[in-house]
């Protein structure tokens, strides 16, 4: 008896229930954002709020509109996060990988402070005072403005100058954004050469200032085999797309401001067994360092070759080796 | 309309086969703990009460309206009988503690002495209140006379007295109350 | 008499007693001045003569570029020797360099311009934009300007801040004790341009000797009430002064014209007297020199480009036995330290305040202890620590709800803080880029 | 039993949270801000309100049929459909009332704030008006606790909280306090 | 081996009581003693268990729209069965975890595990899987309510540990203890994963 | 001029009133209570008051320690604290109680949530009420004053009531007050059982006046707690002043009103904020004093107005100078 009553009972209310929420379900559809439906299906609906939303709902739409991380459900962990990532387009970045990087390098030992600042840690309060202590007004402060700044933890202070870790920087441009010198810029995460200056004084005072400042001489732009190197606001400015990293201009710059490992500047040679003389090589190098006839092994002139290495990339058979 | 049918007839189904399965388990279990709550009464009659072997409940007018006692501190009263000799009665009373009702049941034995005192569900702070229940301060009401009985803080000197459990008097003073209680309703109604 | 005053405020050791007694003197006549082309709020002049000309005294030399703008003159007479950038309080800034030949020959633009009764209100706001005359209180916002309100904003009061409620700077307590004259003049001035007909002078109680001068000097003008105000720092700023002399309060982001109140400065008011009376544009200021290092402070007129290690000199130098830690343009208050005394005065250069090494650090910042006290003392009734706070995690937009754009940054909170937070210069920090996202969103709109 | 004191009692002494330890979930997460506290607690009361009016008769129809071993699933069942129901009706009808209260309300169908307070209305054996005011105080304490709590987390980001403790850690030490100075009402009501 | 991540998954990596920090409600209301914390943990486990493997089984049946509706019915049913289990064969256990035995139902672990999991996966991982948070849970309520009993009452699985002098912190099993417990808790399991990583 | 200028961010003067200032000062206004209590309690107040401060001292010490920090031991907030703490405890409590207590308010309560400022409960008393919380019967022997010279082992012998479980069962009370020796007078010096810093009101008041003279705090927030709960005690007591004047004197209530409802850190930071913080936690403690599960009610009270004051203190501001109305 008691089994047929609970049954009918049970039963009952769940036909009741299925039926108004379905007729409910059409009655009162509501538009939502597909993006928003499909990040709800991937969560895990728990409802818990440990996101701090309002539940899964909540976060989803919140996620669409921008105000959540993709991250943001603790429940759901790191597939579901990287579920929604798809969801809300965030795909793999597109061409090459960039990052931010600090024009600056006058740091404490080589670029003295005018005067003891007081105060907050922050840039942009101290640049209001006489543009802060750095004595060159243009360096970096190093009180790490960017560095709050930066989610992903990319940036650190070493020495009073900001230095950014390509690695773990995104290129999100919030450091580029808030640092009052504006010295932070982009560069492909493979550009290893760069200026590490952002004076625009005259040579002299740049001299006066800091030991390790851009003093506009122009050796690096005439040592430049690819005209990379151009003078703006009596900087040098290495342009990335023609520059191939011959670091030849790093060896040239008397204030040592071009940054370049010179480690990676190492010779080339020719495998013979591999070269079939094509003569490719020859054509891309701009020191005439490559000798050799069509069809001919080549050789390279140790003595000319300055370790771009634009011919390894070249050579098809790739027969050329660093030494 | 075709789908609202159709859910509806899910839902169904599933609350269906849920249903049939509590019932099943119900019919299963029910028995059991009918039994356990049955021996379970009888046990704690049986500890305040031991001489008895049967216990009759008896009606509620026994202690309805009865002397000068709160409203609703007793919920019901049994009748202990040992081979057809009552030997005494168990009085459950809810008298309020610290966080809420305290379950008591007081055993007094046809001769007027309280036979024993046992604690059921209580609410009162673990560690302080809930140590009502340790025999320390239950067993102090065992062999009391039917009488008005005191809490007193500090050593307890008279036959009228109980002596509260440190930093829970308020419980014991519910304690006091319920077998107070109890005792009111022996004593006018029970022991004619 | 019941003493008017503001709510809020705090009572910094004033230290008055190094140069209120001190008689005003004449500084040397510096042998090169270094002429900033910005002396004012808003856009910089433009040169208007070249390396090698010959300049005279009181003669333009830069112009007024833009509304908010203002002309500047040369101090000296002689050649111009450079037009380059050079060491200014506050930063570098072009400067017109003119070495002095001594012979103090008035351009021919300097001569006196006339009876204020014949003079019209727009001859006036002319003459005074054409002087460079900019607020000498402090601010150096183009007096023009604000002598030129809107048509919808009706003005009926001008007040003349004599109030000088920073610590140390005694200026225009001097003026006011040896010039009164000048001072009621210049009141009148205004109050012709601006066409009203009530002026107040607001002066607080602790400089007697002014208020008494002042008072006698306005007695024949009846429209004129010298009001004796509370010894409180910050008296002299405008909103509490117009709140203590008439019981108006300027609107949140309002001007003063809001509450229908123009406010200048006594220094100022002296200046509009004199450039009436004799045609000679703003080319010197009074300055106070003074501070723990200075052997002897000193009331000085200084010529605007004078090099400031100059005037230091001529005050007997650094005490010896002192290490000089910070040198202020302005008061302790309000003033800008600076980093060289390398740099030349301007046109509001009230004071020169030099510190010893001890009197110029801080204490290390601790925990807001959530006493309360920059509360009850911030005179626009703000919460200096919540705005701080924020600013300090760089949430702008809280610090912005918390209002910190009303901030008069008048750092009576920073400076009555126990745990020695560092408030007011977050509240700026905060104000800064509030205004910055303000003006990026507008321009994205 | 004096329907002001049940109420008192279930605000402030029986708090859901401090003392019964019901919701906390959401009592936990959705207390970042005060603003969506508040909202969260209007959708919770409101909630708790319906629900206790309902199983009221749910229960009643179970006693009937003989079928009381069902309760908890027809509760849950009945809770969660007209919550669902309810929030579809709210998010058509009134967008900014959803905005408001409507999107916390699946939370709430997993919240035990709502069953529990059913059940414990049930067990009380409270009647139609008793059960109606428990169920609006519970969800009145649960209110009041939110918002305090949100209040306090809202002044906490304003804290520098050690590393370790960050986030959850001192998010449950604060509730502690919290509860700590709760223990005041203690014993103020005796139902 | 694929078994053997998801159980660990739910034992270590997303324990639903550190990690998650879901169904606090039980976590600490019940973990006045160790031997309350295991018994809820063991009870949730069996209900996750088997909820897990049912919906597991019916996911591809139950049309969307009323899928809340319909895992909860099934969750209810089997935390009834517990319930009633409990009465007759535990009934001191029943006693003492009292309400929060039905309120397994809307414990936030199991709807979250039947959504995210059951509904998505076959029942053998979906048994596993509710094992596995399972199994989690009941070690963290048992070591909450270990740490409060020990403090609170000098006692563990009511063996009393200390002589008679000594004095019980009363506050750990009180409700504010549950929350500061549990936060010193989570401290520590933070401290470790930042030392790991 | 070879080293170089200082350049800092105008105000270039600060005031010289620190927060050790500040502590300092509290201290002193504590000291007429604290030389009560040795008087009153002889050694044993000077066993919990030394364990206390030093537990507070050293929990603070030892927290900033592990934790790397530089030590704030030096702005004397931690003395405050162990101060507060050991006048809200029974003179009897055993050391290691006074120690676990003064650990628990320095650094469950102040140190995790980032130290000194940034709790948002009174330490004192959280630890207070974790006390009583957890060792209720320790916490509620209240020794006669003046028998003792040496703590004794043996409590029970010595202790008393505290004059508010008489007042707790009302008007009537009164009556059984004078019958238990205890006069106005005695309640106005402190001849009463209690916690060692609350019993006597007048001392307390001194300490308070001068925190009031030196501008440490101001009457806002005192003035409308006593205000309130000798109102409500006035109409509540059935229209009997002297009931009303009782509940003054009893307790920790005076020593709440000046010293613990007025921490900085867990108060209001707007007069309005305070005048309804204070207000509140008046009928909070009249409601706990005479309905509540304990005789006195002026700690959780504080507590409970402590956990608004985030609230309070988002919702109630000050009128910004030229703000319109609206
Ligand atoms: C957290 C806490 C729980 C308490 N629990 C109880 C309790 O369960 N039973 C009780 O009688 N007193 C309890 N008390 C103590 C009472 O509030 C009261 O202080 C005690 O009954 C002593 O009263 P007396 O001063 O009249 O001796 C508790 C106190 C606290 C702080
Ligand atoms: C905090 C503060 C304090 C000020 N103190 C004075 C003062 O003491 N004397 C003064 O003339 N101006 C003072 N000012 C400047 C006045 O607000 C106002 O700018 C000036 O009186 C306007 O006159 P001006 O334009 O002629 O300088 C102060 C400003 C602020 C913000
Ligand atoms: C953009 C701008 C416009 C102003 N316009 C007027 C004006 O029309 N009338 C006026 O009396 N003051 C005007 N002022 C001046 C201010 O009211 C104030 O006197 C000046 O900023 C200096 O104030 P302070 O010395 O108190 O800092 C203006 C200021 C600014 C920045
Ligand atoms: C007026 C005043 C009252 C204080 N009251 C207390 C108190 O009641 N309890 C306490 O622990 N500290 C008190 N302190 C000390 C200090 O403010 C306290 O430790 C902070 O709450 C720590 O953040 C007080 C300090 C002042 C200035
Ligand atoms: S890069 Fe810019 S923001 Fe970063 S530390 Fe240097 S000056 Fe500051
Ligand atoms: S702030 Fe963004 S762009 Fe800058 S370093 Fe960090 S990740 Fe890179
Ligand atoms: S004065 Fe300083 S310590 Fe006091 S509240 Fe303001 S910021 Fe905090
Ligand atoms: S907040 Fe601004 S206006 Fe207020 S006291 Fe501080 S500096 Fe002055
Ligand atoms: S377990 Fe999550 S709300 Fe109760």
């Amino acid at each position: 008896m008691s089994t047929l009553s609970s049954v009918l009972v049970l039963g009952i209310l769940g036909l009741i229930f299925g039926a108004v929420l379905a007729y409910a379900s059409k009655k009162f559809a509501v538009e939502i954002d597909e993006r928003a439906e499909k990040i709800l299906e991937v969560l895990p609906g728990a409802n818990c709020g440990g996101c701090g939303f309002p539940g899964c709902g909540g976060l989803a739409s919140a996620i669409v509109e921008g105000k959540a991380q993709v991250n943001s459900c603790p429940v759901g962990g790191s597939e579901c996060a990287s579920k929604i990532g798809e969801i809300m387009g965030i795909k793999a970045e597109e061409g090459e990988k960039k990052v931010a990087k600090v024009i600056c390098k006058g740091n404490c030992s080589s670029s003295k402070n005018k005067y003891e600042y007081e105060g907050i840690h922050d840039c942009r309060s101290a640049n209001t005072l006489n543009s802060g202590a750095k004595s060159c007004k243009y360096g970096c402060l190093g009180l790490g403005t960017c560095k709050d700044y930066c989610k992903f933890g990319a940036i650190s202070i070493v020495d009073g100058v900001a230095i950014i870790d390509d690695q773990k920087c995104v290129m999100c441009g919030k450091c580029i954004e808030v640092c009052p010198k504006g010295i932070i810029s982009q560069k492909p995460v493979k550009q290893e050469v760069v200026v590490e200056c952002n004076s625009k004084d005259f040579g002299k005072s740049v001299k006066e200032k800091c030991s390790v400042g851009c003093i506009g001489c122009g050796l690096c732009a005439k040592a430049c085999k690819f005209d990379a190197i151009e003078f703006e606001n009596k900087i040098a400015k290495i342009n990335y797309d023609k520059c191939v990293q011959c670091m030849e201009c790093v060896l040239k710059c008397p204030t040592k401001v071009i940054k370049g490992n010179l480690e990676n500047k190492k010779k080339v040679t020719i495998d013979e067994e591999l070269c079939i003389g094509c003569t490719i090589c020859k054509k891309q190098c701009k020191f005439d360092a490559i000798e050799g006839e069509l069809k001919e092994k080549h050789k390279v002139d140790e003595s000319k070759c300055v370790g771009c290495h634009l011919c390894i990339e070249k050579c098809p058979k790739k027969a050329i080796k660093t030494i | 309309m075709k789908n609202m049918v159709k859910l509806g007839l899910t839902l169904f189904a599933i609350c269906a086969v849920a249903a049939l399965a509590l019932s099943l388990t119900n019919q299963a279990t029910a028995p059991v703990i009918e039994q356990l709550n049955i021996q379970a009464n009888n046990e704690s009659r049986q500890i305040v009460l031991p001489e008895a072997t049967e216990f009759k409940k008896l009606e509620n007018s026994v202690f309805e309206g009865v002397g000068n006692i709160d409203k609703g501190i007793i919920a019901e009263v049994y009748e202990g009988s040992n081979a057809s000799d009552i030997v005494g009665y168990t009085i459950k009373t809810l008298p309020k503690g610290y966080g809420g009702e305290i379950e008591l049941i007081v055993g007094i034995s046809k001769d007027g002495k309280v036979t024993g005192l046992n604690i059921g569900n209580m609410t009162e702070t673990p560690g302080l209140g809930s140590k009502a229940k340790e025999p320390g301060f239950k067993d102090q009401f065992n062999e009391k006379p039917a009488q008005e009985l005191k809490v007193v803080k500090g050593k307890a000197s008279g036959d009228d007295q109980i002596q509260a459990i440190s930093g829970a008097t308020i419980t014991s003073a519910a304690v006091t109350k319920g077998v107070n209680a109890a005792i009111e309703v022996f004593n006018s109604s029970l022991n004619k | 008499m019941k003493l008017l005053t503001f709510k809020g405020g705090i009572h910094p050791p004033y230290r008055k007693e190094y140069s209120n007694q001190k008689p005003i003197e004449r500084a040397e006549n510096p042998k090169i001045v270094y002429i900033p082309l910005q002396q004012h709020i808003g856009a910089p002049s433009k040169p208007i003569v070249e390396v090698g000309d010959l300049v005279k005294v009181g003669q333009k030399i830069g112009e007024q570029q833009g509304f908010v703008s203002c002309n500047v003159h040369s101090s000296v007479s002689g050649k111009v020797i450079a037009i380059k950038e050079h060491e200014v309080a506050g930063g570098t800034g072009t400067c017109i360099i003119v070495e002095n030949d001594f012979k103090e020959e008035r351009h021919e633009s300097v001569k006196p311009k006339g009876v204020l009764a014949d003079l019209s209100k727009e001859e006036i706001v002319g003459i005074i934009k054409e002087a460079g005359i900019v607020g000498m209180g402090g601010a150096t916002f183009p007096t023009h300007i604000k002598l030129s309100p809107p048509p919808d904003k009706k003005i009926d009061t001008v007040i003349l801040n004599g109030a000088e409620c920073e610590p140390y700077l005694t200026a225009d307590d001097r003026l006011m004790v040896e010039n009164p004259e000048e001072v009621v003049f210049g009141l009148k001035v205004f109050m012709k341009a601006l066409n009203v007909s009530k002026g107040y002078i607001g002066i607080e109680v602790n400089k007697p000797e002014a208020i008494e001068a002042i008072k006698k000097a306005s007695k024949p003008y009846s429209d004129i009430e010298v009001v004796s105000l509370e010894i409180k720092y910050p008296q002299g700023a405008e909103k509490q002064l117009i709140y203590a002399c008439t019981g108006r309060e300027v609107p949140s982001g309002g001007l003063p014209m809001d509450a229908g109140a123009v406010v200048n400065n006594v220094g100022t008011a002296a200046q509009v007297s004199k450039t009436i009376k004799t045609g000679m544009p703003l080319i010197e200021r009074i300055t106070t020199v003074t501070g723990s290092c200075i052997n002897e402070p000193k009331n000085l007129i200084t010529k605007v480009g004078t090099i400031v290690s100059e005037i230091i000199d001529q005050c007997g130098g650094f005490k010896e036995n002192k290490n000089v830690g910070k040198v202020i343009m302005g008061g302790p208050m309000m003033g800008i330290a600076q980093y060289t005394i390398d740099i030349p005065t301007n046109k509001g250069t009230s004071g020169i305040l030099c510190l010893d090494e001890s009197e110029s650090r801080t204490p290390k910042p601790q925990n807001c202890l959530r006493c309360g006290k920059c509360l009850s003392v911030c005179p626009a009734f703000l919460q200096p620590l919540y705005i701080s706070a924020y600013s300090l995690k760089n949430d702008f937009e809280n610090a912005q709800n918390h209002r910190a754009l009303d901030c008069i940054e008048c750092g009576s909170c920073s400076f009555v803080c126990p745990a020695s937070r560092p408030l007011l210069q977050s509240i700026r920090n905060a104000k800064r880029e509030i205004i910055a996202n303000k003006r990026k969103e507008s321009a994205n709109k | 039993m004096n329907l002001v004191l049940l109420f008192l009692s279930v605000v402030l002494v029986n708090n859901v949270i401090t003392s019964q330890f019901l919701g906390i979930c959401p009592f936990l997460g959705v207390s970042k801000k005060v603003d969506t506290a508040v909202g969260m607690g209007v959708a919770v009361t409101f909630v708790l309100t319906l629900a206790s009016l309902i199983t009221y008769f749910i229960q009643k129809l179970l006693i009937v049929t003989n079928v009381a071993f069902l309760q908890t699933i027809a509760f849950i069942l009945v809770i969660a459909s007209i919550v669902q129901f309810v929030e579809m009706v709210i998010q058509k009808m009134s967008p900014s009332l959803y905005q408001a209260l409507g999107v916390f309300l699946p939370l709430i169908t997993t919240n035990c704030a709502v069953l529990g307070i059913a059940l414990v209305n049930v067990n009380n054996g409270y009647n139609l008006v008793e059960t109606l005011v428990n169920g609006f105080g519970a969800g009145a304490g649960f209110t009041l606790a939110i918002v305090l709590f949100a209040g306090i987390r809202e002044r906490l980001e304003l804290a520098d909280i050690p590393e370790t403790f960050k986030g959850f850690p001192i998010t449950l030490i604060s509730a502690s306090l919290m509860s700590i100075a709760f223990l005041g009402f203690a014993g103020l009501i005796k139902l | 081996m694929k078994l053997a991540k998801i159980f660990k998954n739910g034992l270590i990596d997303e324990n639903p009581t550190f990690v998650q920090i879901i169904g606090m409600c039980p976590t600490l209301a019940v973990t006045t003693s160790a031997i309350n914390g295991l018994g809820m943990g063991l009870s949730t486990t069996v209900v996750l268990i088997c909820s897990n493997i049912a919906i597991s089984l019916m996911r591809k049946i139950v049309p969307d729209k009323i899928r809340i509706p319909a895992f909860v019915v099934v969750i209810a049913t089997f935390v009834t069965i517990v319930g009633m289990l409990l009465k007759a064969y535990v009934p001191s256990l029943d006693s003492a975890l009292g309400l929060f035995i039905p309120l397994i139902v809307v414990n936030c672990i199991i709807l979250a595990r039947a959504e995210s999991f059951a509904s998505k996966n076959g029942p053998i991982e979906s048994g596993v899987d509710g094992l596995g948070m399972g199994l989690g849970f009941s070690m963290a309520l048992t070591i909450l309510g270990a740490i409060r009993e020990i403090l609170g009452n000098g006692s563990l699985f009511g063996f009393t540990l200390f002589g008679e002098s000594f004095q019980p912190i009363l506050l750990f099993i009180l409700p504010p203890g549950a929350f500061l417990t549990l936060g010193f808790l989570l401290a520590g399991f933070n401290k470790l994963r930042s030392k790991k990583a | 001029m070879d080293s170089k200028l200082i350049v800092s961010s105008s105000p270039h003067v600060r005031s010289n009133e620190d927060t050790s200032y500040i502590m300092r000062q509290v201290i002193i206004a504590l000291l007429p209570a604290t030389l009560g209590a040795l008087y009153f309690f002889r050694l044993s107040a000077l066993n919990v008051i030394f364990f206390c401060v030093i537990g507070a001292i050293g929990a603070e010490f030892l927290y900033q320690k592990i934790a790397k920090q530089e030590s704030t031991i030096g702005d004397f907030s931690a003395v405050v604290t162990g101060l507060l703490l050991a006048f809200n405890v029974p003179a009897s409590l055993p050391w290691w109680m006074c120690i676990l207590g003064s650990m628990f308010a320095i650094i469950v309560v102040k140190m995790l949530f980032g130290g000194i400022g940034n709790n948002f409960v009174n330490p004192a008393l959280a630890a207070r009420a974790f006390l009583l919380a957890s060792f209720p019967v320790a916490m509620t022997a209240w020794t006669k004053t003046g028998v003792n010279w040496v703590s004794s082992g043996n409590i029970d012998a010595y202790t008393t009531a505290t004059p508010l479980s008489f007042l707790k069962h009302g008007v009537q009370g009164i009556s059984e007050l004078a019958n238990n020796g205890m006069s106005m007078t005695d309640m106005m010096i402190g001849n009463i059982g209690g916690c060692i810093g609350e019993t006597s009101a007048i001392l307390i008041l001194i300490g308070g006046l001068y925190l009031m003279y030196k501008g440490v705090i101001n009457y806002v927030i005192p003035a409308c707690y006593i205000g309130t709960v000798f109102i409500l005690s006035f109409i509540l007591g059935g229209f009997d002043l002297n009931f009303a004047i009782y509940q003054l004197l009893a307790g920790g209530l005076m020593l709440g009103a000046f010293f613990m409802l007025t921490d900085y850190t867990t108060s209001p930071m707007t007069t309005k904020g305070q005048i309804i913080y204070a207000i509140v936690a008046g009928i909070i403690a009249i409601v706990i004093r005479l309905y509540g599960g304990y005789p006195e009610g002026v700690s959780y009270s504080i507590l409970l107005v402590n956990v608004m004051t985030p609230l309070i203190d988002k919702y109630v501001k000050n009128k910004v100078f030229g703000e319109v109305a609206k």
